[in-house]
């Protein structure tokens, strides 16, 4: 292995941004692509990672990249409206022009996804990153078997993606995915309801050869997993993206620690997927 | 490894070759009980017999407060403010700390480098200094209170000089470069080299071995300590601040007046503020101050590949510049079952 | 009784430009002034109330807070009176660097009352920052002497406004002898500067509706210079009373339109301040400051608060002199290992310190018990004192302009304003209000 | 006092306008020294912030002054202690986008926010006044945000000119700045200052006062008397060093005083030093 540059560590490239979609009140969709037409070239990523976006003079945010892992050159990313930075992303329009460093993190393992079944299973926000991996199942879609993706939210015009997925329907049952969408505390919402774990009988996936990914507030893994392990999913093929306060993304500064004395790591760089195991054995993970 | 001897009467006018080579740095007295390391004008400042400083090493790789780039928003460009690569000599650094300057490097050196603490380090030199343990420390349970490595050169003391450990290409050079100032070694060398070192061994107040703490500590996620010793904490960030490998830091934009610039500066952070934990939204994974205090007993007690030691050395910093006066060795020592005190 | 018929009441409701909330009233009775009145509406802080029961180094942190302006003044006075009442006696060092810090003071302050408050009425601006196209030279030099002020203070007491490293006893740290160097340095270049406030309001008229014969009252100053410590109070009237004995000849009452207490000598109303203390002791100042000032002698008249003003340029050209001096003294004779005075309070007492703030005479009175816990506390400021002086000349203005048949309540109302800022009053500083036992 | 949260501002900054027009900025004041506009008035920079900035009002310094227009920036000084001063608050309210406490007054209502024995105006007013009658109002002072709703607070007796110069450039570029939740000990560190509440037992309230000061007063070894006030959040933690200064020999009643002097609003200093001392008499 060559010796690594520091200088590429904190490395910033300069995106333009195409186009921004509107998906909900409080979030919204934005194509970026790199300005440089190397580094578009050569510019690959993972799903489950995620970049490092500054706004100059605001401040810097760690996204989840939420497109397809085969688009070169373009990728997109879902913000919330959340704080400092993120506000002020929401004002931005086509052509203005943001600097991004990344990917970063360890992203899933995809190569343990193969051959087998695909459980995504999605809370609120949680569906940025597990979009990125859904595509990636799609555009390679001879590698998996079936596939389910369960997208969660508490009002139904919350669901991120909603149309998005409501719209693949028909080509979904012909692929064998099923797309189960549910809003768990809203009373004008005219399809499912109940929490995501209360969906896992509709799934079209077979619990012993899947591999399944999540990604939602802590609060909702431990009902998951419970829910998951009594039906016979195997626990090694469960993974999690996890989030932290994170200034650096590269193992740094510090704040996404977590962990105990014996097993201590950066949501960052260790994760921000972990795996079932990790997170029974590093107590606080969750 | 090469040895040679120092003898007392040739120590000033090696200080004085070093500060000829770069900025020289090594402890000095700040006040009445204090030490820190400053940069030495007059060579006679040097304090050699110190405990220990209040800010640790780091800080001259790693600064308190620096710019990272300064931006042009207009056109959306950074221009970083790399570090000058300006020699840096560091006289006088413990055995603990040096300990902490490598795990500082296994944090900040890995894969992913930090090009502004590698550009600095690279351009360090690291002179060892041999010391007697106080109270407040516990290196030796910590496998600290010696080093092999991560030194250009280590001073031992003897009554009439130091005996010196040469660890690096560096040090040699050095060596080669000024024979004036070295004698070889004699026999009483080295009997008084091990005079000092079993005095020294003998001198701590607790002995043995802590490489199983981490263990212990984890079994009692639930110990009383953390909360009966979290009620007198002040959450100032002492302990962090002053610890030689503590390494959080937190990043601000700072725009000028008009807008059109600005610098992106980082700082150090603690894990003992209430921000460190926070997220957008307004949650907090560390919302309590019991929260916060646990979190630095699991992080400190971590093991650290690199140096094959826990990420605390056993300085005492923690313990000594504790304005509420919490005892970081008697608190870990209650929870490790042997009770208070040694 | 002949009924009241009030014709253009002339009011300013919140005077700009001056430090502190007050407004200006008159009400006219057909041709006649019936009602001068300078309402003070700042709030009330009661400092010498909230000063009983703290412990008196709290007590000497808190009482800087009665005014931004004059922060050193509000300090050094009562910390010597402190030290007076525990029979306390500081270094020489720690009197000179008080004295230095003091200058810092008076030099900011006056720096600012001139350039930034009165100056822009003279020059017809609305403030400073329109004057930028203008009067940049002028501008540059208010900077300049502001900074230097600020700078002075910042090294000897920690910074510009509050300074806490102004201790009874002592100084927490003493600068070093580097810093006084510089501090000298910067002062050397300043002497040209100092002078742009003077040549300033050399050339504008003295408005003689204001002029009067009027009791000036100012402190002695010790050894014989000029400077703001001493400690026995001369009258223009010919008299003179022991400092610590203020009480006897200067009281205060309280009036219905103003927070802040009205002061008076002997019942009647007097002035103090730069004009007072150049009226009494103007052969006292340095070399090139008494030059100027009798080059000027006409626009210097004790008659005319309006020669408040220049009397302040006076002083600034005298305080940068001064304090360069000063500094170069320190700069040789430095002990920067001097300890503060180590102190035990074991017995009560009362402590009374007078000294000239830049406004003038500022009055301290500390009672402190057997535990060094403040039980009584007594603050006259120079503002409350000349506040009667000031209503009268509002009201000798009024007058003068109707009988030149000027009716304009707009003219008259500026016009006011001008006087009032001459005064440089510190409302604030007025508004900490006396206790009564 | 319960803060603002700062996690996102309600009101959208002056950002939409800046190349058209300039920003509307005013300084207003209520009861207090002074000392936070001299600042302001006076930071190096002033005169390029005059140039960006439309001063709306500034009565300290500009006769062209009216409480009465709109401002995108209103920055507020001193405390409320007068019935005028709560009705010019209302009207500032009212017409500012961005409402900023500045200073140890606005903030934690100033060091004439108590006395001895918890006085109440009315007792405060007979010490001082007597029975004459004044035609003003007066009212207990008080920080700003017990009467109505603050967006951001910039404390100090007086504010540090770098501090203002980072919530001006912070709102000036449509951002806004960031809070600091962390004691002056931290900055103590950072300064590299020998501690002096452990060297020689001096009764430092660094520990429970907001950083931002650079920790000025133990740079000159003068014990910090906590002019910034408590740290914000409920992270002032009076208790823990009231334990400290009991252990090293403080009376009760003095820490009190001392804590007392900046952080008299703070809903938890007595109930944290009732932990220490038990309930008071
Ligand atoms: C691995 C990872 C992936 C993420 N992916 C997405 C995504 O795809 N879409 C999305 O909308 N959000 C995502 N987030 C959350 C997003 O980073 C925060 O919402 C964002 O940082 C808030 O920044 P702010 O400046 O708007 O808020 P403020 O509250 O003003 O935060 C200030 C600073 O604190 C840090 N911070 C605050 N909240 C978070 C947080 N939740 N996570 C990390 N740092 C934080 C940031 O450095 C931020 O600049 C992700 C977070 C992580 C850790
Ligand atoms: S945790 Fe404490 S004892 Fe250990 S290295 Fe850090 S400061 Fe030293
Ligand atoms: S001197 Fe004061 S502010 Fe500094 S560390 Fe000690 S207690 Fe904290
Ligand atoms: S150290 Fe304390 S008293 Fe001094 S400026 Fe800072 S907060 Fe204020």
């Amino acid at each position: 292995m060559s010796k690594p540059d520091p200088m590429k560590t904190y490395e910033t490239h300069k995106c333009r941004l195409l186009r921004v979609y509107g998906l909900t009140e409080h979030e919204k969709l934005f194509l970026f692509r790199f300005d440089d037409p190397e580094i578009a070239q050569s510019w690959r990523f993972m799903p489950g990672q995620f970049v490092e976006l500054s706004l100059l003079g605001h401040g810097e945010v760690p996204i989840s990249i939420c497109s397809s892992a085969r688009r070169m050159g373009f990728f997109e990313l879902c913000i919330r409206k959340a704080g400092r930075v993120t506000s002020e992303i929401h004002k931005l329009k086509p052509g203005d022009m943001v600097r991004i460093r990344g990917p970063y993190g360890n992203g899933f393992p995809m190569d343990r996804f193969y051959d087998r079944d695909l459980l995504l299973v999605a809370a609120g926000l949680g569906m940025a990153p597990l979009r990125s991996v859904f595509l990636y199942a799609l555009d390679n879609r001879w590698l998996f078997g079936n596939i389910t993706i369960i997208n969660s939210s508490k009002l139904g015009k919350e669901l991120l993606f909603a149309k998005e997925l409501k719209a693949m329907r028909d080509i979904a049952t012909a692929e064998n995915i099923e797309i189960i969408q549910t809003a768990t505390r809203d009373p004008d919402w005219g399809g499912l309801t109940g929490r995501a774990p209360t969906h896992l009988d509709k799934v079209n996936v077979d619990p012993t050869k899947c591999t399944a990914a999540l990604c939602g507030p802590p609060r909702m893994y431990k009902s998951m997993f419970e829910q998951m392990i009594k039906l016979g999913y195997d626990p090694r093929y469960i993974f999690v993206n996890l989030e932290r306060r994170m200034k650096c993304g590269v193992g740094k500064c510090g704040h996404c620690n977590i962990g105990t004395a014996t097993s201590w790591k950066y949501t960052c760089k260790d994760g921000p997927v972990f795996d079932y195991y990790d997170i029974i054995s590093i107590p606080g993970l969750i | 490894m090469r040895y040679v001897k120092l003898p007392k009467e040739k120590v000033c006018e090696f200080l004085e070759r070093l500060k000829s080579m770069g900025t020289l740095y090594g402890p000095k007295k700040i006040s009445e009980k204090f030490y820190d390391f400053r940069e030495i004008g007059d060579v006679k400042e040097v304090e050699f017999e110190y405990n220990r400083t209040i800010t640790p090493p780091r800080k001259y790789f790693f600064p308190e407060r620096e710019t990272v780039f300064t931006f042009d928003t207009v056109n959306v460009e950074i221009h970083e403010t790399m570090p000058e690569g300006k020699p840096i000599i560091l006289f006088g650094v413990h055995a603990c700390d040096i300990v902490g300057l490598r795990i500082m490097d296994s944090r900040f050196i890995d894969d992913l480098p930090d090009p502004y603490y590698q550009i600095r380090r690279e351009n360090g030199i690291i002179i060892g200094l041999s010391c007697l343990p106080d109270e407040y420390c516990f290196c030796s349970v910590r496998r600290t209170d010696f080093v092999d490595a991560g030194f250009d050169l280590f001073l031992h003391l003897l009554p009439d000089g130091y005996l010196v450990r040469v660890g690096t290409v560096t040090g040699h050079k050095l060596i080669e470069n000024s024979p004036e100032y070295f004698e070889e070694i004699s026999s009483e060398d080295k009997d008084n080299f091990a005079k000092f070192e079993t005095k020294r061994r003998s001198m701590f107040t607790v002995q043995g071995n802590w490489d199983d703490m981490r263990y212990r500590l984890e079994l009692h996620l639930d110990h009383p300590m953390y909360m009966r010793e979290s009620d007198k904490c002040l959450g100032c960030g002492n302990c962090t601040l002053t610890c030689p490998t503590c390494r959080c830091y937190e990043v601000k934009d700072l725009p000028t007046l008009d807008g059109t610039g600005g610098e992106r500066i980082r700082f150090w952070d603690s894990c003992q503020f209430r921000s460190h934990g926070l997220v957008a939204g307004g949650h907090n994974f560390r919302p309590t101050k019991k929260d916060r205090f646990l979190n630095r007993y699991q992080c400190k007690n971590a093991y650290c590949e690199t140096t094959t030691t826990s990420y605390c050395v056993g300085c005492g910093r923690c313990t000594y510049f504790c304005p509420a006066d919490i005892q970081f060795k008697e608190n870990l020592l209650e929870v490790y079952g042997t009770g208070g005190g040694a | 009784m002949p009924k009241k018929k009030i014709i253009h009441p002339i009011t300013v409701d919140h005077i700009a430009r001056i430090e502190g909330k007050a407004g200006i009233e008159v009400i006219l009775d057909g041709k006649k002034v019936d009602v001068v009145n300078v309402n003070v509406f700042e709030g009330p802080r009661f400092f010498e109330a909230i000063a009983v029961g703290k412990h008196v180094e709290e007590a000497v942190a808190v009482f800087p807070r009665v005014c931004s302006f004059c922060a050193a003044a509000h300090k050094i006075t009562p910390v010597l009176a402190a030290e007076n009442a525990m029979g306390l006696e500081p270094s020489e060092q720690t009197m000179k660097m008080r004295e230095l810090l003091y200058i810092g003071d008076f030099i900011q302050s006056h720096t600012l009352h001139l350039f930034f408050l009165a100056l822009p009425d003279f020059l017809g601006f609305p403030d400073v920052f329109s004057m930028q196209g203008a009067h940049k030279d002028i501008l540059n030099a208010a900077i300049a002497l502001k900074d230097i002020g600020a700078h002075i203070q910042t090294v000897i007491g920690s910074r510009a406004i509050h300074q806490e490293n102004a201790l009874i006893g002592g100084f927490g740290k003493i600068p070093p002898k580097k810093s006084w160097e510089t501090m000298r340095q910067k002062l050397r270049s300043l002497h040209d500067v100092a002078e742009e406030a003077l040549e300033q309001f050399v050339g504008f008229p003295l408005w003689p509706e204001v002029e009067a014969d009027r009791v000036h009252l100012a402190l002695e100053p010790i050894d014989g210079t000029y400077t703001m410590f001493g400690n026995t109070i001369h009258a223009s009237d010919g008299s003179k009373f022991k400092a610590n004995a203020y009480q006897m000849r200067i009281s205060e009452k309280v009036v219905p339109h103003s927070f802040a207490k009205h002061g008076s000598y002997n019942d009647q109303p007097f002035m103090t301040g730069a004009l007072s203390r150049f009226t009494l002791f103007n052969d006292r100042l340095s070399k090139r400051a008494k030059l100027l000032a009798r080059t000027y002698e006409e626009y210097l008249d004790a008659k005319n608060p309006l020669s408040n003003n220049l009397a302040q340029a006076i002083e600034l050209i005298h305080y940068i002199h001064r304090a360069e001096i000063m500094a170069d003294e320190l700069a040789s004779s430095i002990k920067p290992n001097e300890r503060r005075v180590e102190f035990e309070i074991t017995k009560a007492a009362t402590g009374v310190c007078v000294t000239e703030a830049p406004r003038g005479l500022l009055a301290y009175t500390l009672k402190i018990n057997k535990n060094g816990v403040i039980r009584a506390a007594n603050i006259i400021t120079p503002t409350a004192m000349y506040l009667p002086m000031m209503e009268a000349d509002l009201r000798r203005m009024v007058e003068g302009l109707l009988e030149q048949g000027i009716t304009d309540s707009k003219t008259i109302a500026q016009k006011l304003e001008t006087v009032v800022r001459s005064y440089d009053p510190c409302v604030s500083c007025s508004v900490h209000v006396a206790r009564v036992k | 006092m319960e803060r603002s949260k700062m996690i996102l501002p309600d009101h959208e900054i002056i950002e939409e306008c800046r190349d058209v027009c300039r920003a509307t900025v005013g300084v207003y004041v209520l009861t207090s020294c002074y000392g936070c506009q001299l600042v302001m008035a006076t930071v190096q920079k002033i005169m390029e912030i005059a140039n960006l900035v439309d001063f709306k009002c500034f009565y300290m310094v500009s006769s062209k002054s009216s409480m009465h227009e709109p401002v995108d920036i209103a920055f507020v000084e001193g405390s409320v202690s007068t019935e005028k001063d709560l009705e010019e608050l209302k009207e500032v309210r009212k017409n500012a986008k961005v409402l900023v406490a500045i200073g140890a007054c606005a903030v934690n209502g100033g060091v004439q926010s108590w006395s001895e024995g918890d006085l109440n105006y009315d007792e405060l007013y007979a010490s001082v006044y007597g029975d004459s009658k004044i035609k003003y109002k007066g009212l207990q002072a008080a920080p700003i945000d017990s009467y109505v709703k603050v967006d951001y607070f910039l404390p100090g007796c007086p504010p540090e000119e770098d501090e203002i110069m980072y919530f001006l450039s912070t709102f000036l570029f449509g951002s806004y700045p960031e809070e600091i939740d962390y004691p002056v000990c931290a900055e103590c560190r950072l300064e590299g200052n020998p501690c002096i509440l452990i060297e020689s037992d001096a009764p430092c309230l660094g520990p429970i006062t907001v950083a931002g000061c650079k920790a000025r007063c133990p740079s000159f070894g003068v014990p910090c008397i906590g002019c910034r006030g408590p740290v914000p959040h409920d992270n002032s933690w009076f208790d823990s060093l009231a334990l400290i200064f009991r252990n090293k020999g403080y009376s009760k009643d003095y820490i009190r005083e001392r804590m007392k002097i900046f952080c008299s609003f703070d809903k938890n200093l007595e109930e944290r030093l009732e932990k220490v001392f038990g309930r008071k008499k």
